[in-house]
C-alpha cells in the first residue's frame, strides 16, 4: 500500500444529476442521478480502478473530474487547487495537467485528420510547439507509443484497434499530464491487444510517474493494472480498497457477485465454483430504490437496507465499504 | 408523445403568426393597388373610395387584424355555415377576404378549385407513390440489377426533366399526331356514367402521367435508399434465421420499418397537392389551385396571393405535425418514448 | 471423446470454405476448410480473435450471409444426415428455426424495433409448429417464463425497446429455443451484457442445455468464457481451425502457440498486480486475401520456422482428441516430425 | 519525453505503405463507382464546352440573321437557327453559361447558408430550438408569392447597382439560394448533434481545443458527405428553379439565353425546328443527370462505412 | 347543317377558347377585352358596329341621327327608340328605365365604372316613355354615340343590379358573375379565371337563334396552346388574340382542322418617342415631365434623330418575323377606317439606311470611337422599353440591330403587362411615367370615331403629377397647331370635314416623330372549319354575332 502523501485528485460530495425535461413545457420532473455524492483521493503516482455495470456512473465520474462535465454538487480538487468553478481560460490552461484516453478507439479519433494532426493537435492548440519542432514531438510521441513516427501521414482507418488505441494515448501524453483518465480503454480490444495496450500503459506509468483513473468493468484487468479500486454500484462507490484485499476479501455482497461473474480460465475451477447469480436487472438511475440501491437484487438484503441507506464506513485500514451487513 | 404533439402545437402558433405576418408585410409592400387596373378617368377620390371598400386605406395593422380575423373567424364561420346551412350571426355582414381581381370572395374561389386540384394532383401523387414503392422496393432488393440500373435512370429523367417540356411533348404525342386525348381538362365536366367516366380518365391521363412520373421519381428513390438501410439491419438475418419466407422477411419485416421515414415523406408532400402544380395545371388548362395563384400573381391580386400562401403555409405546418405524430405512431420507440 | 464416443453427431461440418467477393475483384477467404462435429447435448466452444471467421462459419450453414458477396465455396454440413448447403431454399426454412436456433451478439440490432415481442416470437412457432394464433401466444408466454422474464404474459405486446439489454438478449434465446431445435447456434451472445447479466444469461443456457439436451455451439473470443461451459473447444485462426480439444485438456495443455498466446494475454484474478507484462501477440492478423499455403499464424509465431512459412499444416491428433495444426510440438519445444 | 522504444511493441516496418491521403481514398472510390465517372466525364464535357466553346464557335448568340431563320442544322449554324435567325448552339453556349452560374451560385449559398444554420443550431443548443422553427419557416413560406414581392422590391435597385442582367443574375440565384437551404440545415444538424456527442469531439475539448476550432477542425469536415450531396442536388434543383422561373416569367430578360429560357421559347416551335427544344432539353437533363450520379458516387465515395477501412 | 331545320339550339355545343381567362361578366367593372367579350354574349347594347365598321342597332330600333331628328339639331342629345319586343332571359320586359339605371350605375363616381370615358359630358339620361330614351350632354356633341354604343357599355337589368350601386357595386359577386342579359345566351356556371358555361336564352328575341344550345368559354394557358386546341386538335371551335409568329400558325393551320381569320381595325403598334427629358439622374421632379417645354430630350427632340430612327427600321421585317398576314407595314397612327388613313408619310415604308445616315451625318451626329454618333458629348443611346410578349422581344431586337447600323445603340427592358399598363402612380415602370427614351405598345379606339383617341395628343394631355398621370399624350409633345385642330373637330359634324382634319392631325404626329407607326395589326383568331358564320370584328366584340354562328 502506498503512503499517504497529498492526493492528487480528491473529490467530495461528487454529484451529477442530468434533468429528465418532460411535458409540455419541457419542465424538469427529475434527474437522472448517474452519480450520487462521491468521495475518494488519488494519490501521486497510483492507478485507481473503478468498476461497475454499464450506466452506473463510471463515465461521468471520469468526466467530471476533467471538468468535462460540471458537477451539479460537491467539488474536485486536482493538487489541493479547487477546480470545481474553473472557467475559459484558466480552465484550458489545466487541460495539459489532465487527459483522457477513451473507450472507442474508431470513435475517439477523427476519421479526417491524419495521426499525425491528431496527436499534434494539443500542442498546436496549447502553443506548445510549432512547425518542424512540432513534427520532432510528434515523431517522438509515436516512438513513445510504439509506432512507427512514419505514420504521422496516415488515416485512423489505416490502422488496427490497438494501434489506433495507441494514437489515443499518444495524444493524451502529449502535453505531460500528471493525471490521465483511462474510460474504458480496452473494452472495444480483443483479449491479444487489450494486452498490448494495458502494457502500454503501465510502461507509461513507471517511466513518466503518471497518475491513473483506470475505468473498467473488465475486473481481471483491473485487478492486474489498478493498486486500488472502487466498485460503483447506480452513481454510488459501495467498496474501496486495495485491489488485494478487494479480490482476496470483498466485504460487498455486490463486489462479492461481480467478481464471481468473472470467468477464469481454468475448466477445473470453473466446474467447481460457485456463482452468485443475482437477480433481475439494474434499477433506473432516474428512479433509484429507497435505502441501500443494491437492496433489490442483494441476495442477503434484511429490511433495514431498503430503509436506510448505509454510511460509508472504514472496515479494515484503507477498506471502505457501504453496507450494513458488512463485517 | 401527447405532451409532444401539444408541444408542437404551441410552437405552431407562433410560427404561424410569423409567418402570416412576413406574407401579409411582403405582399404589402409590393407595389401594387387594386385601383391600378381601373381606367385613368376615373378621380382621385373615387379610386380612394373603391380603395376602401376593397378594406385598404387604414393603417397597416389595423388591416392586419382584420385580415387574421377574417381568416381564422370569418371564413370559418362561412364555411360551417355553407357546409350546414345554418346562420350564425350577421353573416351578411362579416367582412370577407375579397380578391382584386373578381371582386369575389377569395375563399369561394378556392373552393370552386379543389375538385379539380385534388383530382389530378391528388391523383398523381397517389399514383406516384403506388408506382415509386414497388420500384423501391425491388431496386434495392435487387441492388444493382438492370431492373435497379433502369429505376434508377428513368427516375433520374422524371427528376430532370422540366414538367413543362414533358407536358407539352405528351400533347404533341398524344393530342396532335394520335388524337387520343384531350389537350385541354374541362373542369366542369361530370362523371355521372360510365362513358362520361372514361372522358373524365381520358382527360385526366396527361396531366397525372406526367405528375405522377415527376413525384414517382422521387419517393422511390426514398424508398429504395430506406429499404437498403433496413436490409443490412441485423434483425433481418434473425428473421431469416426464424426461417421465415423472403416475402415475408421483406414485406412484414423490412417494409414496415423502410415505411416510416417514407410515410412521413409522404405527409409532408401532401400539402403540394392542395398547392397544385403549377405548371402542369397551366399547361394542360386544368385550372386548379396552382393556377390560381399564378394568375393571382401575375395579375397582382394581392388578397388572393397572400391568403393563397398563408393556406399553404398553414398545410404545411399541419402536415408537418401529421408527419411527426405518423412517425410516432408507426415507431413504437417513439410512441412508447 | 468419451461423451460422444460412438454415437453419431447431429451437425457434421465438413471441409467448409466461405469466401467473399470484394470491390475491385478481390476475394477474401474468410473460412478456409473448417470441419467439426457436434452432438447431442454437447457445448462446443468456438475461440479465436476479431475476424478469425467464427461467425462466417457458423452463418454459412444456414446460408445467412449476404450472397453476394459471400459465396460458399466447399464443403458440407450435415444435420441428421441432410447436406444443409445443398438444401434448396425452401427445404432450407425448414431448417432454420426449426432445426437450427441463432442466437445473435447485439440483441438490440436483432430484433425488430416495429414488430412486438410477442409477434416475433411467436412467428416461428406459426410456421414450424403449425399453431394456431392463441396457442402460438401460450406457448410465447412460456417461452418468456421460461427464461426468466416475470410476467411474461403481459409482456407479449411489448416492444423490444422496452426490455433491458439482457431482456432482450433472453428473447432472443427464447425465440431460438421456441421450436425445440436440435442444435443451438450462439455468436457471442454475451459480450455486448455487464458481469452481472451475463452471469444471469450462462447460468440459464446450461440449465436449458441440461433440460432440453441440446447441442450448442458457443462462439466467443474470451478463453475464460468457455473455460466452465463448454465440453469441446475449437480455436480459430485467419479461417481455419487450429486447435480442436477437450475443454480440460485444451487449458491444461494447449498445444498451437496461438491458443498459448491467448491464454497468456488474460490476465489473473488471483495473484494481484504484480507489476509484470502480460503476454501480448504481436503483429497483424492476417488480411486473409489469399487462399493460405502456409500457416497463418508463422508471421506472429515466436517458433516459426521455415516449413511453417511453405506449407499449410493439417489438424492432426496429438492426443486422444485433441487435434492441432502446427509443425511445432509445442511439449517438446521441437518441430514435429513431418 | 524519453523516447525509448519498448521492446514488445512492434511497429509494421516503415515505408511499406505509400503515403494515401484522404481525398485520394475518395477518389479511388469514386472512380470505381461507374456511375458518378460518366456523369463526371459528361459534366466536365458539358463545362468545357460551355466555357469554351463560344471560343471555337464565334458567332454571336444575339446576332439576328433574320434571312437565316428557323433553318434546319448545317455547317454554318450546327444546330439550326431560331425564328430570328439568331444561331441556336451559340445560345445554347451562352445559356449554359448562365444556367451553370446560376446553378452553382445558388447552390453554394444555400449550402454556405445550410451548413451555417445546422451547425449553429447543432452545436450551439441554446439556439438550437430558435433556428430550427426559423428553419421550419422558411419551409413554410411560399416560393412563389416570395418571388414576387421580391423580384418586384428588388428589380430595380439591383439593375440600378449591377445592370439589368448581372442585376437579375443576383437576384434569382438569392432567391434560388435562400428557398433552398432549409434541407442541407437539417441534414447537417441532425450529423453535428450526432458527432458532438462523438468522442473525438469530447477528445477534443479535454484537450482544450478552442470552440472554432472544435468546429472547423472536427465538426465540419466529417459533415461534409451529406454537405457534398446536397451540394450536387443543389446544382441540380437550381438549374431547374431557373428554367421553372422563366415559365413563368419570372426569370431572366427574354433576350438573355438560359437553358430553360431557351427551352420554353423553343417549346412553341417544337414541330417547326426541333432542335430548338431538343439541345437545351438535352443539356438541362444531362447536366442534372450527371450531377445527381456525381452525388451518388461522392456520397459513397465520402462514407468511410462503404469506402472500407 | 341547314338552315331549313331553324331550331335554337339545334347544333349543341360550342367551345370557345380564350386564353385569358375570364375574371367577370360585368364589363363596368372591367377593362379587360376577354371579359368584355364574355359578356358580350349576355348583355347588349343599344347599337353595335358590324365588321366593316357600320353602326347596327341591338336594343335600339333605329339609329338616331341628325337627319332622322334622333340627335338634336344643335347636338346637345340623342334620343333612342328602343325596340318593344325585347324581354330579359328571366321574362321580364326590357325599358328605358333599365337604360336610365345602367347610365346611373356607371356615372356613380363611386363605382369605378371602366366604361366611363364613354359617358363623357353625359349630364343626364332621361326615359321619354317606356321605350324610348334621351342622353343629354353638357357640350355640342358631334359624335353623340358614346354611351351604350358596342360592347364596353351594354345594358344592365335594373331589377337585378339595383341594390348593387356604387361601392357596393364591386362585391355583389352574384351578379357580376352571373348578370341577366338580353343576348342569345345566359350564364348557367360561372367560374372566376377558368371558364364559362353559357347556354341559349328561350327568351332571345329571334326564335331561332342561337343555333348552339351552350358555349363552354374556357380561359388559361398561352396563345399558341390554344391555337393548337382548335386548329391542331380540333378540340375547340373558336380560339382569340393569337398574337403567334406566323410560321408556328401557318404549321397549325395545315393540320386542316380550323382556319385562321383576321380583322384590321385601327391598332397600330408604335414606337412613342419621348420628348422630355428622362435622365435617371433628374430628380422625381423634373424626369420625363414636360414643364411647359423646358425640359426637352437630349436628342430626340431633334427631328432629325426621330427620322432617321424611323427610316432604319424595315417594317416588313417586323411583319414577316411576327405578324405575316395579322399585320402589314404602316406609318400612320390613324390608319383605319379608310376616310381617315393619309398617304403622306409612305416614304418610311421602306427602310433606307443611307438616308437614315446621310440625315444623322449633315445634322452633325457623327460615329464616335465606339461606332456609336454623338454630338457634343451626347451620345446615340437609347433605352427601349416595351411589355412582355414574345413578339415584342423579337421586335425590339430586330430593332435594336437595325439601329446599330446608323450607330445608334439601344438597351432593351421589358416589363410584365400588369405593370407596364398597370395604372399604380408609384410604379416607376408604367407606360406613363415613360421613364426611358422609347417605348413600345399598341394602341386603338373603339368603334370607328377617332375623336377622342385623337384628341390625346394636344397639350393639355401631357401626363404628369398633377393629373395623376393620367394623360394620354404619352410622348409629351406639345404642338398648338394640333390643339387648334383638336378644337375643331370637337365641332365639326360632317364626315368629310372631320376625315380631313384626321389625317392632318396623323401627318403632325407622325411628321413630328412624337410617335413611330410600325405595324398597323389586326385581330386574329382562329376558328373550325365546321364553323360557320363567324364574321370577324375588329370595332367590336369579336363574338357581336354570335347568335348567328353554327355548324
Ligand atoms: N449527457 C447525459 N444526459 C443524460 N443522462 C446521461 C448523460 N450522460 C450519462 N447519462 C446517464 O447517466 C448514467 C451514467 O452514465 P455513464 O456514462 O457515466 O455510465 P458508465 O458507467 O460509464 O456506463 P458504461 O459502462 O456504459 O460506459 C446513465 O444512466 C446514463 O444514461
Ligand atoms: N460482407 C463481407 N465482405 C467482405 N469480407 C467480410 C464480410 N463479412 C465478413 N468478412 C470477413 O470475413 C472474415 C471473418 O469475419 P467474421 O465476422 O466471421 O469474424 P469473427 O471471427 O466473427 O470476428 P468477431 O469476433 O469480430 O465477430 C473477416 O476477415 C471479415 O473481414
Ligand atoms: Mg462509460
Ligand atoms: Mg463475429
Amino acid at each position: 500500500m502506498p503512503p499517504e502523501p497529498t492526493p492528487l485528485v480528491a473529490v467530495e460530495n461528487l454529484t451529477k444529476h442530468f434533468p429528465i425535461l418532460r411535458g409540455v413545457f419541457r419542465r424538469e420532473v427529475g434527474s437522472v442521478r448517474a452519480v450520487d455524492g462521491l468521495d475518494f483521493a488519488i494519490h501521486p503516482r497510483e492507478t485507481l480502478g473503478l468498476v461497475g455495470e454499464s450506466g452506473c456512473g463510471k463515465s461521468t465520474v471520469g468526466r467530471m473530474i476533467l471538468r468535462l462535465y460540471a458537477p451539479t454538487a460537491g467539488r474536485v480538487r486536482f493538487r489541493g487547487e479547487d477546480i470545481t468553478a474553473l472557467q475559459g481560460e484558466a480552465l484550458r490552461q489545466l487541460r495539459p495537467h489532465m487527459q483522457m484516453i477513451f473507450q472507442d478507439p474508431q470513435d475517439s479519433l477523427n476519421p479526417r485528420m491524419t495521426v499525425g494532426s491528431i496527436v499534434g493537435e494539443p500542442l498546436r492548440e496549447h502553443g506548445a510547439a510549432a512547425g518542424a519542432a512540432l513534427r520532432e514531438r510528434v515523431e517522438a510521441l509515436l516512438d513513445a507509443v510504439g509506432l512507427d513516427p512514419a505514420f504521422a501521414n496516415r488515416y485512423p482507418h489505416e490502422f488496427s484497434g490497438g494501434q489506433r488505441q495507441r494514437i489515443g494515448v499518444a495524444r493524451a501524453l502529449a502535453l505531460n499530464p500528471e493525471f490521465v483518465v483511462c474510460d474504458e480503454p480496452i473494452a472495444a480490444l480483443d483479449v491479444s491487444i487489450q494486452a498490448q495496450v494495458v502494457n502500454l500503459l503501465k510502461e507509461l506509468q513507471e517511466r513518466l510517474g503518471l497518475t491513473y483513473l483506470f475505468i473498467s468493468h473488465d475486473l481481471r484487468m483491473v485487478r492486474h493494472v489498478a493498486d486500488r479500486v472502487a466498485v460503483m454500484y447506480l452513481g454510488k462507490i459501495v467498496e474501496l480498497a486495495t485491489s488485494d484485499a478487494l479480490y482476496e476479501e470483498p466485504l460487498h455482497p455486490y463486489t462479492r457477485a461481480l467478481l464471481s461473474a468473472v470467468p477464469t480460465h481454468d475448466p477445473e475451477r470453473e466446474a467447481t465454483r460457485k456463482r452468485i447469480i443475482l437477480e433481475g436487472d439494474v434499477p433506473s438511475p432516474a428512479a433509484p430504490p429507497p435505502g441501500c440501491r443494491f437492496s433489490t437484487r442483494c441476495p442477503v438484503a434484511v429490511a433495514e437496507c431498503s430503509e436506510r441507506a448505509p454510511e460509508w464506513r472504514t472496515l479494515r485500514p484503507g477498506h471502505q465499504v457501504a453496507c450494513h451487513l458488512a463485517e | 408523445m401527447t405532451h409532444y404533439i401539444i408541444r408542437r402545437l404551441l410552437f405552431a402558433v407562433p410560427t404561424l403568426i410569423a409567418i402570416s405576418f412576413i406574407l401579409f408585410a411582403l405582399l404589402d409592400l409590393a407595389p401594387n393597388d387594386p385601383t391600378g387596373q381601373l381606367p385613368l378617368t376615373i378621380p382621385a377620390e373615387a379610386r380612394e373610395q373603391i380603395r376602401e371598400s376593397l378594406g385598404l386605406g387604414e393603417a397597416f395593422h389595423i388591416r392586419y387584424a382584420k385580415w387574421m380575423e377574417q381568416f381564422f373567424v370569418n371564413e370559418p364561420l362561412n364555411l360551417i355555415e355553407r357546409a350546414f346551412g345554418v346562420e350564425i350571426g350577421a353573416s351578411e355582414e362579416r367582412l370577407r377576404v375579397r380578391s382584386w381581381a373578381t371582386r369575389s370572395p377569395v375563399v369561394d374561389l378556392i373552393i370552386e378549385r379543389l375538385p379539380q386540384t385534388l383530382w389530378v394532383v391528388g391523383l398523381s401523387y397517389l399514383i406516384g407513390i403506388l408506382i415509386a414503392i414497388p420500384i423501391g422496393i425491388v431496386s434495392a432488393y435487387r441492388q444493382y440489377s438492370w431492373f435497379d440500373q433502369l429505376g434508377t435512370f428513368v427516375s433520374m429523367i422524371g427528376f430532370s426533366v422540366p414538367t413543362f417540356f414533358t407536358g407539352l411533348l405528351a400533347i404533341i404525342v398524344f393530342s396532335v399526331t394520335l388524337q387520343w386525348l384531350p389537350s385541354i381538362y374541362d373542369t366542369t365536366h361530370r362523371v355521372t356514367d360510365l362513358s362520361s367516366f372514361w372522358v373524365q380518365i381520358k382527360q385526366m391521363a396527361m396531366p397525372v402521367m406526367v405528375l405522377a412520373l415527376f413525384n414517382a421519381a422521387q419517393i422511390s428513390r426514398f424508398m429504395r435508399a430506406a429499404v437498403l438501410d433496413n436490409l443490412t439491419q441485423d434483425y433481418v438475418r434473425t428473421a431469416r434465421a426464424k426461417g421465415l419466407r423472403e416475402r415475408i422477411v421483406l414485406f412484414i419485416h423490412v417494409l414496415r420499418n423502410s415505411l416510416i421515414p417514407v410515410v412521413t415523406l409522404i405527409a409532408l408532400g401532401i400539402p403540394t397537392v392542395f398547392g397544385g402544380a403549377i405548371i402542369t395545371e397551366k399547361i394542360f388548362r386544368v385550372n386548379g389551385i396552382g393556377e390560381l395563384l399564378i394568375t393571382a400573381i401575375q395579375g397582382a391580386d394581392i388578397p388572393l396571393v397572400q391568403t393563397l400562401s398563408f393556406l399553404f403555409a398553414v398545410l404545411i405546418v399541419i402536415f408537418n405535425l401529421i408527419a411527426d405524430v405518423l412517425y410516432g405512431i408507426l415507431d413504437p420507440r417513439i410512441r412508447y418514448g | 471423446m468419451s461423451r460422444a464416443a460412438g454415437r453419431s453427431p447431429v451437425l457434421s461440418v465438413r471441409e467448409l470454405c466461405t469466401r467473399f467477393r470484394i470491390q475491385g475483384g478481390g476475394l477474401v477467404h474468410a473460412v478456409n476448410g473448417i470441419s467439426f462435429d457436434l452432438h447431442a447435448g454437447e457445448l462446443l466452444g468456438v475461440v479465436g480473435e476479431s475476424g478469425s471467421g467464427k461467425s462466417v462459419t457458423m452463418l454459412s450453414l444456414l446460408k445467412l450471409l449476404p450472397m453476394p458477396p459471400a459465396e460458399i465455396a466447399s464443403g458440407q454440413a450435415l444435420l441428421d444426415g441432410e447436406d444443409l448447403l445443398a438444401l434448396n431454399p425452401a427445404r432450407l426454412r425448414h431448417v432454420r428455426g426449426a432445426k437450427v436456433g441463432f442466437i445473435f451478439q447485439d440483441p438490440m440490432a436483432s430484433l425488430n424495433p416495429v414488430l412486438s415481442v410477442g409477434y416475433q416470437l411467436t412467428e416461428p412457432l406459426r410456421l414450424h409448429l403449425g399453431l394456431g394464433r392463441r396457442a402460438a401466444r401460450r406457448r410465447a408466454a412460456a417461452l418468456l417464463e421460461g427464461v426468466g422474464i416475470p410476467a411474461a404474459e403481459s409482456r407479449l405486446g411489448d416492444f423490444p425497446h422496452q426490455f433491458s439489454g439482457g431482456m432482450r438478449q433472453r428473447v432472443m434465446i427464447a425465440m431460438a429455443l421456441a421450436c425445440d431445435p436440435k442444435v443451438l447456434i450462439a455468436d457471442e451472445p454475451t459480450t455486448a451484457l455487464d458481469a452481472t447479466i451475463q452471469a444471469q444469461i450462462l447460468d440459464l443456457l446450461q440449465r436449458l442445455r441440461r433440460e432440453r439436451g441440446m447441442a450448442i455451439v458457443w462462439i466467443t473470443h474470451d478463453l475464460g468464457v468457455v473455460a466452465g461451459l463448454a465440453d469441446r473447444v475449437m480455436v480459430m485462426y485467419g479461417g481455419q481451425a487450429v486447435e480442436r480439444a477437450d475443454v480440460r485438456s485444451l487449458y491444461a495443455r494447449p498445444q498451437h502457440p496461438y491458443t498459448r498466446s491467448l491464454l497468456r494475454a488474460l490476465p489473473k484474478l488471483e495473484g494481484g498486480s504484480s507489476g509484470e507484462r502480460l503476454a501480448s501477440i504481436p503483429g497483424q492478423p492476417p488480411t486473409l486475401v489469399q487462399a493460405p499455403d502456409a500457416c497463418s499464424f508463422a508471421p506472429r509465431c515466436a517458433h516459426a520456422f521455415a516449413r511453417c512459412r511453405a506449407e499449410n499444416p493439417a489438424l492432426a491428433p496429438v492426443t486422444e482428441g485433441h487435434e492441432v495444426a502446427c509443425w511445432y510440438d509445442a511439449d517438446a519445444g521441437v518441430p514435429r516430425a513431418a | 519525453m524519453p523516447a525509448a522504444q519498448s521492446s514488445d511493441l512492434t511497429a509494421p516496418s516503415r515505408g511499406l505503405q505509400r503515403h494515401r491521403s484522404l481525398w485520394m481514398d475518395v477518389w479511388l472510390a469514386f472512380r470505381n463507382h461507374t456511375g458518378a465517372l460518366v456523369g463526371a466525364g459528361v459534366f466536365i464535357a458539358i463545362s468545357l464546352a460551355v466555357a469554351l466553346g463560344p471560343l471555337i464557335h464565334t458567332v454571336d448568340p444575339h446576332y439576328l440573321d433574320i434571312l437565316a431563320k428557323n433553318e434546319g442544322p448545317s455547317l454554318k449554324h450546327p444546330m439550326g437557327t431560331d425564328n430570328l435567325g439568331r444561331d441556336t448552339l451559340a445560345q445554347v453556349l451562352a445559356g449554359g453559361r448562365i444556367s451553370l452560374a446560376v446553378g452553382f451560385t445558388a447552390m453554394m449559398i444555400a449550402l454556405v447558408l445550410g451548413t451555417l444554420v445546422g451547425v449553429l443550431a447543432g452545436y450551439f443548443r441554446q439556439i438550437d430550438g430558435l433556428l430550427m422553427r426559423l428553419t421550419d419557416m422558411f419551409l413554410a413560406l411560399p416560393l412563389l408569392p416570395l418571388l414576387l414581392v421580391v423580384i418586384m422590391l428588388f428589380r430595380d435597385s439591383l439593375r440600378a447597382a449591377f445592370g439589368p442582367e448581372t442585376g437579375i443574375f443576383l437576384l434569382v440565384v438569392f432567391i434560388i439560394g435562400i428557398t433552398s437551404w432549409m434541407q442541407t440545415a437539417r441534414i447537417v444538424r441532425g450529423d453535428v448533434l450526432a458527432l458532438r456527442e462523438r468522442e473525438f469531439v469530447t477528445a477534443a475539448r479535454s484537450i482544450g481545443t478552442r470552440r472554432r476550432r472544435i468546429i472547423t477542425r472536427h465538426i465540419l469536415p466529417n459533415v461534409l458527405s451529406p454537405i457534398m450531396v446536397s451540394a450536387t442536388l443543389g446544382i441540380a434543383n437550381a438549374i431547374i428553379t431557373e428554367s421553372a422561373l422563366s415559365f413563368l416569367g419570372l426569370g431572366f430578360p427574354p433576350d438573355f439565353p438560359t437553358w430553360g429560357r431557351l427551352l420554353f421559347d423553343g417549346a412553341n416551335f417544337i414541330s417547326v425546328t426541333p432542335e430548338r427544344v431538343l439541345w437545351p432539353g438535352l443539356a438541362i437533363s444531362l447536366t442534372v443527370l450527371s450531377v445527381n450520379y456525381i452525388g451518388d458516387g461522392l456520397r459513397d465515395a465520402l462514407d468511410p462505412r462503404l469506402r472500407g477501412a | 347543317s341547314t338552315t331549313a331545320l331553324a331550331e335554337r339550339g339545334r347544333d349543341g355545343q360550342l367551345k370557345i377558347l380564350y386564353w385569358q381567362a375570364v375574371s367577370t361578366v360585368n364589363p363596368y367593372l372591367s377593362g379587360g377585352t376577354k371579359d368584355i367579350e364574355a359578356a358580350s354574349l349576355v348583355l347588349e347594347p343599344l347599337a353595335r358596329y358590324d365588321e366593316t365598321g357600320t353602326m347596327t342597332p341591338a336594343l335600339a330600333a333605329d339609329i338616331p341621327t341628325v337627319e332622322n331628328g334622333g340627335v338634336a339639331a344643335d347636338l346637345m342629345s340623342i334620343t333612342w327608340p328602343l325596340r318593344q319586343d325585347i324581354v330579359w332571359s328571366d321574362g321580364t320586359p326590357f325599358t328605358a328605365a333599365d337604360v336610365v339605371f345602367s347610365a346611373e350605375y356607371c356615372l356613380n363616381e363611386e363605382m369605378g365604372c371602366n366604361p366611363l370615358s364613354s359617358f363623357t359630358d353625359v349630364t343626364k339620361v332621361e326615359a321619354l316613355d317606356d321605350h324610348t330614351v334621351r342622353i343629354n350632354f353638357g357640350v355640342a356633341k358631334p359624335f353623340p354615340y358614346g354611351p351604350f354604343v358596342g360592347s364596353t357599355s351594354p345594358i344592365l337589368q335594373k331589377a337585378q343590379f339595383e341594390t348593387c350601386t356604387g361601392a357596393k357595386a364591386q362585391t355583389c359577386t352574384e351578379q357580376n358573375f352571373r348578370p341577366i342579359g338580353t343576348g342569345p345566351f345566359k350564364v348557367d356556371e360561372f367560374r372566376a379565371n377558368d371558364v364559362i358555361i353559357f347556354s341559349a336564352n328561350e327568351n332571345y328575341r329571334e326564335p331561332d337563334k342561337p343555333a348552339f344550345a351552350t358555349v363552354t368559354f374556357k380561359g388559361g394557358g398561352d396563345a399558341t396552346s390554344a391555337a393548337r386546341a382548335v386548329l391542331s386538335t380540333g378540340e375547340f371551335d373558336y380560339a382569340w388574340n393569337l398574337q403567334i409568329e406566323p410560321e408556328v400558325l401557318e404549321q397549325m393551320v395545315a393540320n386542316g382542322k380550323g382556319q385562321v381569320v383576321a380583322g384590321f381595325g385601327t391598332m397600330v403598334e408604335r414606337l412613342v418617342v419621348n420628348q422630355t427629358n428622362n435622365s435617371p439622374d433628374l430628380s422625381k421632379d423634373k424626369r420625363s415631365l414636360h414643364l411647359d417645354g423646358t425640359n426637352p430630350h437630349p436628342f430626340l427632340s431633334d427631328p432629325a434623330v426621330s427620322r432617321a430612327l424611323s427610316l432604319a427600321i424595315d417594317r416588313q421585317i417586323l411583319v414577316d418575323f411576327g405578324y405575316g398576314a395579322a399585320g402589314q407595314a404602316t406609318c400612320n397612327v390613324l390608319p383605319a377606317p379608310p376616310v381617315y388613313a393619309s398617304n403622306a408619310n409612305d416614304a418610311c415604308m421602306t427602310q433606307n439606311i443611307e438616308e437614315a445616315n446621310r440625315i444623322l451625318d449633315e445634322a452633325g451626329w457623327l460615329p464616335g470611337d465606339d461606332g456609336v454618333r454623338e454630338r457634343d458629348g451626347v451620345r446615340l443611346s437609347i433605352l427601349y422599353q416595351t411589355s412582355t410578349n414574345s413578339v415584342r422581344q423579337g421586335t425590339q431586337a430586330l430593332i435594336k440591330q437595325m439601329w446599330g447600323q446608323i450607330g445608334v445603340e439601344t438597351e432593351l427592358r421589358n416589363i410584365d403587362a400588369a405593370v407596364f399598363f398597370g395604372g399604380d402612380p408609384a410604379s416607376p415602370d408604367t407606360y406613363m411615367k415613360f421613364y426611358a427614351d422609347i417605348q413600345m405598345y399598341t394602341n386603338n379606339f373603339d368603334g370607328v370615331d377617332p375623336e377622342a383617341y385623337m384628341a390625346n395628343w394636344r397639350c393639355s394631355e401631357i401626363p404628369g403629377p398633377e393629373n395623376q398621370w393620367l394623360g394620354g399624350n404619352i410622348a409629351r409633345a406639345c404642338n398648338a397647331e394640333y390643339d387648334a385642330l383638336a378644337a375643331e373637330m370637337a365641332v365639326t359634324a360632317s364626315l368629310d370635314e372631320r376625315a380631313a382634319i384626321g389625317k392632318r392631325m396623323n401627318d403632325i404626329i407622325v411628321q413630328n416623330q412624337y410617335v413611330i407607326p410600325l405595324i398597323w395589326r389586326a385581330r386574329v383568331s382562329a376558328h373550325a372549319n365546321t364553323l360557320k358564320g363567324v364574321r370577324v370584328n375588329p370595332w367590336d366584340s369579336e363574338l357581336w354575332n354570335i347568335a348567328d354562328w353554327h355548324r
